[in-house]
């Protein structure tokens, strides 16, 4: 709600590893979009999003998503989520997101599989 | 004592940012008096998000306000939620292929239908002139 | 795009067994809308449970509701609750007093008016045969 | 709300310490009564409650509590909360209750206090 949309960025070798706090929507979404964007533009292809503490989300954040995970693909990098909640994971299995990006179970099991 | 009153909760939201998470405390409320389990909760709070959001977005209506009504029935949760807008039919709305989407230039949008028709059990949309009213339903 | 909304939500809840927690869940989220801090919130929480329980409880209402309109206005956030039950004089109601209520056999109840207005900025009560209303305000 | 009210006993030499779990309201605290009565009966007159995770309370919960206080005080013994959010302490307060059992703010300042 009201409480402001927070996110943490670090990296693990090329690994960037963002990590989400509150309600994705539209807002949330320009959030990461923009932390994106800097690791992007400093080279970054390598991401990983930890939603372990965003349980709630709408379909206008996830579409900020999809232009994330547009411009992955294109750049033929790589870009997957961790820690989602029965919830988040469930729409990105509707929305077929699940096609392009893999979801990780934990943040260590993500960073083990794409070191 | 008089009679056990409906399981009947009605509530009337102003289209403002975040008040679609309003409603879903509201549901939350509603699905713990039915004892509905977490996941299929956080499911019709989903549904409920987009059918808000909808609303909010795109309806023009004037008294700018969605007036939603849950009612518990057996193992049922029914959601009716309306608004007072310009209406739209659900059957010109394209549905969403992630493919489409992936390409340069593609609008990003354009779920929420797909999203509350997949997280309830039954959702039917009645539109005209006079606004959209949405019925949805989860069962236990 | 039509003008702004009114700050103003709406709730009819059914009398029934912790239906006064789905009012917190909607005072909370309007709380949230005008940032009352997490006190205030508290206590607006509190005031209106105690207010829902004495409609529950007290007001022999046939339609078994209670309506509650939350209304943000600039600082504070008015809290208009009803019954449509039998009402009465809260000029006759005893203050609790604790030293009397800690001797056997006295009646351990009554304090549902005095919280809410220890909660509460203002809390008003209209009363009469076609029920009761009141009105409660939080200043931020 | 549906969520069931719980309760564990432990006790610390001769003090008897409830910890509380949800809504302390009519259900919350006849559970309470029956416990306290439990050890009463078998001679306790010293008790700690610790609502620590009772952050929503009703008058009709707390007049339960009173019924509790009153038995203890009649008894010569002494009864006292800790961990209390804000607003269950303003409660208390408002009551008067504080004049006649303290609040401790941690279950270990309580203990070191009482034994
Ligand atoms: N309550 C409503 N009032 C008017 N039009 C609506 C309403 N709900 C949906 N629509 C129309 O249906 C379209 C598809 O909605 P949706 O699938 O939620 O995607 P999006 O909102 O992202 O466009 C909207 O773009 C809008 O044109
Ligand atoms: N909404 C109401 N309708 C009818 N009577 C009420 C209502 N609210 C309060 N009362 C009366 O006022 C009295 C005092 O209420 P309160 O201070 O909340 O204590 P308690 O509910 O524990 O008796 C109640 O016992 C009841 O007689």
């Amino acid at each position: 709600m009201s409480e402001s949309f927070e996110i943490e960025v670090k990296q693990h070798q090329a690994l960037w590893i963002f990590t989400t706090h509150g309600y994705i929507n539209n807002q949330g979404g320009d959030v990461i979009k923009e932390k994106y964007d800097e690791s992007y533009n400093g080279g970054a292809r390598k991401f990983l999003l930890n939603l372990a503490d965003s349980k709630i989300i709408n379909s206008i954040g996830v579409s900020i998503l999809i232009e994330i995970l547009e411009k992955t693909i294109e750049a033929a990098g790589e870009l997957a989520f961790c820690n989602c909640a029965p919830i988040v994971e469930k729409t990105f299995t509707i929305m077929g997101i699940t096609r392009y990006a893999k979801i990780y179970r934990t943040e260590e099991d993500a960073v083990k599989a794409m070191s | 004592m008089p009679k056990e009153p409906d399981r009947v909760v009605e509530l009337i939201l102003p289209m403002l940012p975040d008040m679609e998470i309003a409603a879903t405390r509201t549901a939350e409320a509603v699905a713990e008096m039915m004892q509905l389990d977490a996941d299929k909760t956080a499911e019709v709070s989903m549904a409920l998000i987009e059918a808000c959001l909808n609303s909010f977005e795109h309806s023009q209506s004037v008294d700018r306000k969605v007036f939603i009504t849950f009612r518990v029935a057996g193992d049922e949760l029914q959601i009716i939620l309306k608004d007072h807008g310009v209406g739209f039919d659900p059957t010109q709305v394209e549905a969403p292929v992630i493919e489409k989407k992936l390409h340069s230039g593609a609008r990003k949008r354009g779920w929420g239908l797909r999203l509350m028709e997949s997280m309830m059990d039954s959702v039917k949309f009645e539109s005209g002139p006079d606004g959209t009213t949405i019925t949805m339903i989860k069962k236990k």
